[in-house]
């Protein structure tokens, strides 16, 4: 039992930040959502991190991928969330390992390559197929590309967006994120897989709990800077603890959440009984820290956190669209409450 | 003790209410700044046409200086209209316009009184600077005495309607070796005035309401200041008590509105697990719970309008207002996510769920603007229970 | 309109205040229930209080009444929540109205000259019809006289708990209360009133809720004497925001639970349409605030606030046990969110 | 990165669950304190036997200096046996005897260690003081040098199984004069010592396992001296990484138990509205939100340890563990007063729901004792994320 980063890890967290810095940074997708551009990802930047192998990080070899486990994109991802990166980094490394472990291999190294995929986000008036169909309403997140993943509890697939009908671009709370609206008359999948083989959603949860975490983290030291350099009534504001009980609170949840994303993805790696359980906890664990940090961080900056000079309105949404993408809290905390305890 | 109106007061509910059913605008308020100025405008002077123009206001300064009870009336009357509770006549008539009555002179008053309540001029407010928020008392504009005029160099923050006011209530340091509340003066600057660069904030919902305005050598008439050089402080402090609490009625109603709101959507619309979204029990204790905090919102509305009815001191009922109504509208605006559930990731997806969100975002801001929540709660803490500073 | 108290409520108020201090004091309450002698109410003091006319304050004078509202009754049972004074007052003072006005005047005289009636607590396997009878398993509260008062939301009864199988006492969470377990075999009343002619339990939650915000603002004021007294660091704890605020937050929800009962208690004096709404409002913002506000004080007083040496863990107690007996807050906010909202 | 455990602790953690299995002992520990003493003294001279009695304890003084994953899985299974996290052996073993391993003599050590690992004695703590709390170091109980011995007058608090103790450590002021820090001396008190007067503060649940402790010039020999005179303060400083984390393991597994208990309970029982308790949707989503916080700080407390095990210096998930550890347990036994419902009245209707009304009042203790939830959001904020103090 070890929860340390080992020098290979670190490597590549440290990579990825660099990355995210030079070509990822909020300055970068500001511009471009302020010139109306969604999503604000640059097709140079996505071709780079695809040349990285961030799309293959945690595929097996035998798949062409770079067989790291799920903690390790669960690092990468947590980087991702704390850059606020734009672009749809879940839903196309899912859909990488939907297409090679289908057996649409082609698919997969396209995908791989630098296709970017899609969400599908289930709304009220949305039907699943065992097969990975869809039929009613759904909700696009960057699908710019034509495809968008697909997932439910038993099935997770790849959908051709072309082939959905009254598809229409709606703005999205997230500047950064392209939204569409569709619907699908009954439309198969070009590729699915059962959760029977992997159960891609488990993997959803922490990954998108690994992203929540970064921006937990990003708000917290956001809070703790202006905390110690904004200097009201002659003192750092932070002197005060109606400021500073707030930051040790966000630093608490944003290390439960580390810890236990950490932890779902390794039971997801070692194929532990309560892999599920684990996975939906860090979701929730995480979800929680960055509505609660986010939020609160725009308290302790005052007036500037509420306006586009600061980033932490961007971290407000982002937390808001991802801990909304996968059917929101109530599901997750049902399910959680169903399932078996932890072992 | 009763909840009752008298006849009196019901019978000027029933003559607000008709007048306002007749007379509010209905259309869409525009969002363009310059619109809604002429908007806004165009509403106080069909109100003051017709009498209602200033409900608080002195009877010598044109006002209806009606009985809290009935300005109470008047606010929930008001707020039924759905009009917004502060657009950009807010400084003019409640904070700018009251301290002119109480503090300037005859002259001034006679100036600028008469052309705020008929709806010809709009106030913005000059306080807050970017190293002086909570802490305003550490502001740092600076104005210089030369000749009969002040000189300004600085620069404000939150400034709403800037670019579109007439006049501004602008508090600047003029002794800079005095302590901190001793050498501010609180003086009248025109908008038009030279040497005033506005630029707009936008905000995290997308607007631009407020502005940081820059003032390069501006030129101001020594006889625009308002009571005397280095006493801006106790100006800028002497309004506060004004309509005592009556006007904060049309947010508390309109947030028992969108709680209504909320709960008829929650029955009527099915969540994402094929149910309606009210059948979720933690969704329908929150909004029972909300229902429960609203309307302990009002009553202690009401318990603060019965005291200050009998005082000219306002209690520390403002200050728990504030604070409640802060978190309340933060949680019941957080739930009408919760209630449109995946519709809260879209912005404009239609034009109802798309309020909501909008609600929601700018929710933040009411725990902040206008003395933080950690600011009132020192208040209440040290003034209402004693405790120590 | 006008929610301030008048000269003559200030007098019930103040009369209310100083009886209770002088008879019914916590140093009285805790000799009698520390000797085991429970409720911890003197036979004497209880009669005193009958004699002040505690019992008959609200009731019609042609019932032998004094013939004030409810809003006195409140304002008196904010008193006894702040004194934590032992004593089925609720459940006597509803259970003389229901005989009054069932036309068992007797009962009522005898009742209201000091026959204290205790109150039935509903159970999983309880039942009550529309006649007042009851069935199941019960709880008692404080029937030491042999009477309990049942409410339901159609019905409110007068029982001979005399009658009741299997009675056996069992210790209370609030030591000045004694409860008492039963069972009936469908057992009619001896009075009922049907809601149709009066809906007693409305009443009940305004008095429960004006308890419950004496007990608010007992605790209230006990935090800020104490973070005001004690001297940690060279300075009173009360300088502190993390004492301050808390204490902040105490005098908000007390003075909302104040203002919101004395609004339920008109409503129902002046039969508002809303005022089951406003009712039940009351009970869940003064359950909220005694429970907030017990609990903080416990922790703003630290060590010493967790021991028999400060009464603030009488006022966990009873706040406890009282915003338990009429159903609880899930039955409340439920009924709530059924009612057509505020008029 | 793994979360398995190797091949070894496997069998390590087989082979305790056996141990434990055959010789926890399984009747209820006695609620008397003199029964409660022998009990607990009979226990650890059970485990002391099989090895077990130190299992963090250096192999010099008897005990096993289990590494850290070990010590985990020992306080895991100990966890399960459902014994008292915390009972009167705690501050001789986890306290009192590694203060004295890092900062007594080798006769000092020589005479207590083997007592304490070999469930001769108990210890107690005399350190805080009615006007020292947070503030401990203000502490004023007084002890002058006269001759060979220390002559003690003044008042402890919250001093656990003061009654049952043979020792106690025993923090005095001996310099009055120097800075508040400076002044304090770390000594050994025989608790049968003449002038020592013991009397119990019974607790809000009805226990009274908490004590005060009134010295009337008791005396000291100087021997039983710790270190320097006037250098207690960092004598008591010492010892606060023993176990790094390990021991809390226990509350942290106990409180996961009593989640899921609840959750079983919410499963079988019929609530006041005759419905399956877990059907009320607020406190099913309390009940899950429970089981995804309580997964979280057992990630956490192995996050802990895992860093633990590469430094001396134990991280703030100290601070961290105890605060959420406290949230938690407060939130999770106040929905367990809901699960019960209308039981919760009671305080022993049956055994099985008394405990939860025991466990609920129990709770408030959490975030006071062992410092105070405050006092640990200062540390976290000052010394994880650098605040100024």
């Amino acid at each position: 039992m070890d929860l340390l980063t080992s020098p290979d890890q670190d490597e590549i967290i440290a990579a990825a930040a660099s990355f995210l810095n030079d070509k990822m940074s909020t300055d970068q997708s500001r511009l471009q959502f302020e010139s109306g551009t969604t999503p604000a990802v640059s097709n140079a930047a996505w071709a780079a991190a695809a040349e990285l192998g961030w799309f293959a990080l945690g595929l097996p070899e035998q798949f062409g991928g770079v067989g790291f486990g799920l903690a390790e994109e669960a690092l990468l991802f947590r980087e991702i969330g704390r850059a606020a990166a734009p672009g749809p980094f879940v839903s196309t490394v899912l859909a990488a390992r939907v297409a090679a472990l289908s057996g649409a291999q082609d698919l997969a190294d396209e995908i791989v390559a630098g296709r970017g995929v899609g969400l599908t986000v289930p709304g009220s008036l949305h039907a699943i197929g065992e097969d990975g169909s869809i039929a009613g309403e759904v909700q696009l997140l960057d699908a710019t590309s034509g495809l968008a993943l697909v997932l439910s509890p038993s099935v997770a697939s790849i959908i051709d967006v072309e082939s959905l009908g009254d598809r229409s671009r709606v703005p999205c709370v997230d500047p950064t994120v392209d939204l569409q609206r569709a619907t699908a008359n009954t439309l198969s999948p070009i590729a699915h897989l059962p959760a029977s083989t992997e159960a891609v959603e488990h993997r959803a949860h922490v990954l998108i709990a690994s992203m929540l975490t970064g921006i937990a983290e990003w708000a917290r030291d956001a809070a703790a800077t202006h905390a110690i350099d904004r200097v009201q009534f002659g003192k750092p504001i932070g002197v005060n603890q109606a400021i500073k009980h707030p930051c040790a609170d966000m630093a608490v949840q944003a290390q439960l959440a580390y810890a236990q994303t950490l932890f779902a993805a390794l039971a997801i790696d070692e194929a532990r009984e309560d892999a599920e359980f684990q996975a939906l906890s860090a979701h929730v664990a995480a979800a929680g820290a960055a509505e609660f940090s986010t939020s609160t961080t725009i308290q302790v900056l005052g007036g500037m956190g509420f306006t586009h000079e600061h980033d932490a309105h961007l971290y407000v949404k982002r937390a808001e669209v991802w801990r909304r993408t996968l059917g929101g809290m109530p599901t997750h905390l049902a399910r959680l409450l169903e399932l078996s305890g932890p072992v | 003790m009763d909840l009752s109106f008298s006849t009196e007061d019901n019978e000027f509910r029933d003559e607000v209410r008709t007048w306002l059913k007749a007379n509010a605008p209905t259309g869409r308020r525009p969002k363009e700044s310059h619109a809604m100025r002429e908007f806004d405008l165009a509403w106080q002077r069909t109100m003051h046409a017709a009498g209602w123009g200033g409900v608080a206001w002195p009877v010598d300064y044109g006002g209806r200086d009606l009985p809290l009870t009935q300005q109470l009336i008047w606010y929930e009357e008001y707020a039924r209209t759905g009009l917004a509770p502060i657009d950009s006549r807010f400084v003019g008539l409640a904070h700018a316009g009251p301290t002119l009555m109480l503090r300037s002179s005859e002259e001034q008053k006679q100036f600028h009184l008469p052309k705020i309540l008929g709806g010809e001029v709009i106030w913005c407010q000059g306080f807050s600077e970017p190293e002086a928020g909570s802490d305003l008392a550490s502001l740092r504009t600076r104005a210089v005495v030369d000749g009969d005029e002040l000189v300004v160099t600085g620069q404000k923050i939150w400034t709403s309607f800037a670019a579109v006011s007439d006049w501004q209530e602008l508090l600047v340091r003029t002794d800079p070796d005095a302590p901190k509340h001793k050498g501010i003066t609180w003086v009248i600057c025109d908008m038009r005035s030279p040497g005033i660069d506005i630029r707009p904030i936008r905000t995290i919902e997308g607007g631009a309401d407020f502005n940081e305005v820059f003032y390069d050598e501006v030129r101001i008439p020594l006889a625009n200041v308002v009571g005397d050089l280095n006493d801006g402080w106790s100006v800028a402090m002497s309004t506060l008590s004004f309509e005592r609490g009556t006007a904060f009625t049309v947010s508390q109603v309109q947030l028992a509105s969108s709680i209504e709101a909320l709960i008829d959507m929650a029955r009527s619309r099915t969540s994402i697990n094929g149910r309606a979204v009210i059948a979720d029990g933690a969704v329908a204790e929150r909004l029972a719970k909300a229902r429960a905090d609203c309307a302990a919102l009002r009553a202690l509305t009401y318990l603060g309008i019965s005291k200050n009815a009998h005082s000219t001191q306002p209690g520390p009922e403002g200050s728990m207002l504030k604070l409640q109504y802060a978190d309340l509208a933060k949680r019941v605006y957080l739930l009408g996510l919760d209630v449109i559930d995946t519709n809260a990731l879209a912005f404009a997806l239609d034009e109802d769920d798309s309020d909501w969100v909008d609600r929601h975002l700018m929710a933040f801001s009411t725990s902040i603007g206008g003395g933080t929540s950690e600011i009132q709660r020192n208040i209440i803490g040290e003034r209402v229970l004693g405790l120590p500073r």
